[in-house]
């Protein structure tokens, strides 16, 4: 053993709590017990989020904005009545519901808005009103990282991102001289969501799952969560898996739970299958901008629909094919 | 013979001539979106557009709405994600990248995160996003900007991106990488950049009908202006047509 | 800032020499410089050894054993007469060729095999006469993570592999106690080679790259690296690569020459396309074991041909055709 | 009625019988191929197999030659690369790891590293590869080996990959995951598992035609032995007859 040996200082750390306690060994743990076997794991949205969802979990979704979102999940996990969440801030559509309806109580931001439309009020209503107990800031590198930490299954992993900033200040990083080169590096540790929501174009009735275009952080996720529920465009034979064994980025003994959710990214995009609906979209910015408003969008688009197919019926077929992108 | 055009079209205008042809760009929604479309149009056609959630070397054919959508990898070079972008950004691949925020320092420091205090906020904005790794890895920053004095302050209420913190050396004292930092600001009155010195920031050119002095009006703290301020000009009829027609049909951004 | 600042313990030191020192900065700055136009990057593997590969370099090799090995760009190596190259010693064919010819003076070594077929003599006599002066050890994970730790430009990555373990301390990593759940991690030094060799399904004159089936660590590889190699079964057109953007695991800005090498891992197999040249890996296991019958098969397969033409030329069409995977 | 068998032949049925059905299971370059083959035949058709350069949920149909080739993702359910691979073993998936080397101690520490010193070494083995990561973070490991007293050593030249190091406690005290370490070894003349309180070595069932004295006297540590040793059973005429019709048949492990 060297005998040089000295303590790597830690010159900095974030005043932000740690949300989501760090326990690798209970993730593996956990991991070790999740079937490995080739089981059918297709269920409907309600049977997933009863099964698998519980008041107070830290949940994720992925992927950002509008595009490839597990809206059909979302919906579901708004009329199920379950509640204070400690969530991801990571900008996707589906907090402006579950915000909506009063379901989050901590949060790891890093950002919620509504790109190009502006700021999100239904976040703003929620945090300034103090309903938000616990906020967490990170940059959006700094929290995929830590997802990636955990998919890695370490416990931390250094950036040189929000060095000197006060998001740092209010993140639970910590700064030390990195004992390799004197610089000094932010650590950034692990984050195990307890449920993961993700939406893909391809999955078979196992959880093994193929996206098209971006993936965003869905590799990251899926790594990084112990309970995993994927919608899926399509449900395709396993054989069809098979064939491309390469196309596969999440492979189904991380899956928990496939529910079949056609246009299940609605009112977003999905990549290669079908457009942004625009107008609804627009239309949902205007009434979220006022909780009357927003109140009486929640009720006809989440509530007063018992399921996602009573959603497609109401958005129409015409409108459907309308946002589909035709083979060129 | 000049046209007329909108604020927003000048602010995409300027933001567009700024960017280096065969360079990489890292690319938020809106303005960048479309400054980097009329630049690989015009005076950059090898510009890299690199989108935070995966899509580079996009052909800007039509205005992305969001940076993942499809159109950030329309024809694009590679499709991956957050990672992987991020990472490339870490290593120094990535030259400029833009930024806006809510309020903006002398040394380019930006606020997205919060007006008031942090844990009883007057105004909860959005967050730092990608912003925070754009400003600390990227190796010139662009912020595009509304130029009033409620945005141009003597100190901001919290620093969500890092422009050059508290002056000259203070970059990497804190970690951050080498020789990286704040490059311009573009805004509706001018565009500024940095005193290679003092790294304050500083006038360098003016828009069409602006003063300097106006400038400093709208300004909330002491702005170093450079010996000769240029004057920027007009949107070129070939810049508002690419502009109208190609880029921005449906006038989004008019 | 949080007034119960600590230091981290480290607790023990590998003591292996880190062969590659780290130099985040200046491998920023290095990358910063690289032409990120889409210029023209084919050229033959002599013109590509002689611009970028000098004696000293560190190097690497991707994948392992005989699967998708640059054996091209290997022999060019042999041939160019550059020497002392320090490399990772990560089990690829093409370290047996630099070891005949007495090329590599250093290794941060993880396996180094013939895998089924037994020990590496080449390996063996290198290192046993002494003429590698510097032998870091690192298990094969710890390795890529390295890579890894490069890839995505900061310092090291901890890990829970090597605790405990002579390998640890043969190696150049650190344990440390983690700042956030006090359990023991290795730490990993970052890995920047100087020149990577990737051999690839497809690419683009731009060095756009296509890889079919695993993807080993040229992902890692390719982004730790400061000049990259390709050689690649096929050059296709970029519209080819456009069109598929979410297929692109090696974007062009990475490379810095393109070598159009059909066959280019034989006697090894490329996937999808040809296998194993079995007699012939079979009879390189026989003569690699002594000295005298080594340098017969180097003189041969390797000094005796000029390029990679007259090594097909000599292995003949029929041989290859025979390999070739037909189509199902 | 038994056949004949070669010893590689009884190996592998004795390493294949160890393997749970739906379970996942590291698999290294030889033995270990052909009995996770043997065993997706026999009584674990859910066995996934994990190649760690990116195979995963291969069907074995052909004998893989490599850990990389194509056959270890052949029909695959996924086609990675090593670090998805590594990870996924560190996240705590992979239940099952094999494991070889030149030497062995009582507490399933392993040497593939050298013979001698170090720095001078007698024999330059091939190293940790993949070893060392399997060893640390599979929840069971199986090594396999030639039973020696060269092999079977009071104290090993190298300590290249984690058994309980030097006993209970000591895994976690190193800082590897909790509840893992070594199972079984598998060699050509018993099945050892370790004592639950010691953590050493023990001697749980003998091949056909061995003695607990050979076992003992071919051990160059003193060998726990199990209350009742047991007799593992020959290879039966149906593991032989796929083992030499479908897995090998050209004969490579004959």
């Amino acid at each position: 053993m060297n005998q040089n040996l000295k303590n790597i200082p830690i010159i900095e750390e974030g005043e932000g709590p740690l949300i989501q306690p760090i326990d690798l060994d209970g993730f593996r743990e956990h991991n070790r017990k999740k079937s490995k076997a080739l089981i059918d794991k297709t269920m409907s949205e309600k049977e997933a989020i009863d099964k698998f969802v519980k008041s107070g979990d830290y949940i994720g979704f992925e992927l950002y904005g509008t595009v490839r979102c597990p809206m059909t999940l979302a919906r579901e996990l708004v009329r199920s009545g379950k509640r204070n969440f400690r969530i991801v801030g990571q900008g996707v559509h589906e907090l402006d519901l579950l915000f909506a309806a009063d379901m989050v109580r901590e949060i790891d931001f890093t950002y919620i808005g509504l790109e190009v439309y502006g700021i999100s009020a239904n976040m703003r209503r929620a945090v300034e009103s103090g309903s938000i107990t616990k906020l967490v800031e990170w940059s959006n590198a700094a929290l995929t990282w830590r997802f990636k930490a955990a998919s890695m299954g370490i416990p931390f992993i250094p950036t040189r991102s929000m060095l000197g900033t006060d998001t740092l200040k209010k993140s639970a990083a910590k700064v030390v001289e990195c004992p390799f080169t004197g610089q000094k590096v932010a650590l950034l540790p692990a984050l195990i969501v307890d449920v993961a929501f993700i939406h893909v174009n391809r999955a078979d009735k196992h959880g093994n799952c193929q996206i098209d275009g971006i993936s965003g952080f869905a590799f990251e996720m899926a790594r990084a969560c112990k309970t995993l529920i994927i919608s899926a465009e399509k449900i395709v034979d396993t054989k069809e898996i098979r064939e491309h064994p390469d196309k596969t980025i999440i492979p189904y003994y991380l899956v928990d739970a496939v529910v079949h959710a056609p246009y299940g990214s609605w009112p977003g995009e999905m990549s290669g299958m079908y457009e942004r609906d625009e107008p609804h979209y627009k239309s949902f910015v205007e009434k979220q901008k006022k909780k009357d408003t927003m109140d009486a969008y929640m009720k006809e688009w989440v509530y007063d629909l018992p399921d996602h197919k009573a959603l497609v019926d109401k958005v129409g077929k015409n409108k459907l094919e309308e946002l589909t992108i035709k083979e060129a | 013979m000049e046209q007329k055009y909108s604020p927003s079209e000048l602010l995409i205008c300027l933001a567009s001539r700024v960017m280096e042809d065969g360079t990489t760009a890292f690319i938020g929604t809106g303005i960048p979106m479309l400054a980097a479309s009329l630049a690989q149009k015009m005076q950059a056609p090898n510009l890299v557009p690199i989108f935070e959630f995966g899509g580079t070397g996009a052909i800007l054919e039509k205005l992305p709405l969001a940076v993942g959508d499809m159109r950030t990898y329309n024809k694009g070079i590679a499709a991956s994600g957050i990672c992987d972008i991020m990472e490339t950004s870490q290593r120094g691949f990535v030259e400029f990248g833009f930024l806006g925020g809510a309020q903006i320092d002398c040394y380019g420091n930006l606020n997205s995160t919060v007006i008031g205090d942090h844990k009883n906020p007057k105004v909860r904005l959005p967050g730092s996003g990608g912003g925070n790794d754009v400003g600390s890895s990227c190796w010139r920053t662009i912020a595009i900007m509304i130029h009033d004095k409620r945005r141009f302050v003597e100190k901001i209420d919290f620093l969500t991106t890092p422009g050059f913190l508290t002056g000259p050396g203070a970059r990497e004292e804190a970690g951050l990488p080498k020789d990286t930092g704040p490059y311009r600001v573009v805004t509706n009155l001018c565009i500024m950049g940095y005193d290679d010195e003092s790294k304050k920031m500083k006038l360098l050119s003016v828009n069409p009908g602006v003063t300097v002095e106006q400038v400093i009006e709208n300004t909330g703290f002491e702005l170093l202006v450079a010996d000769e301020v240029a004057n920027n000009s007009h949107p070129t009829e070939e810049e508002l047509r690419i502009l109208r027609e190609e880029i921005d049909p449906d006038g989004l951004y008019r």
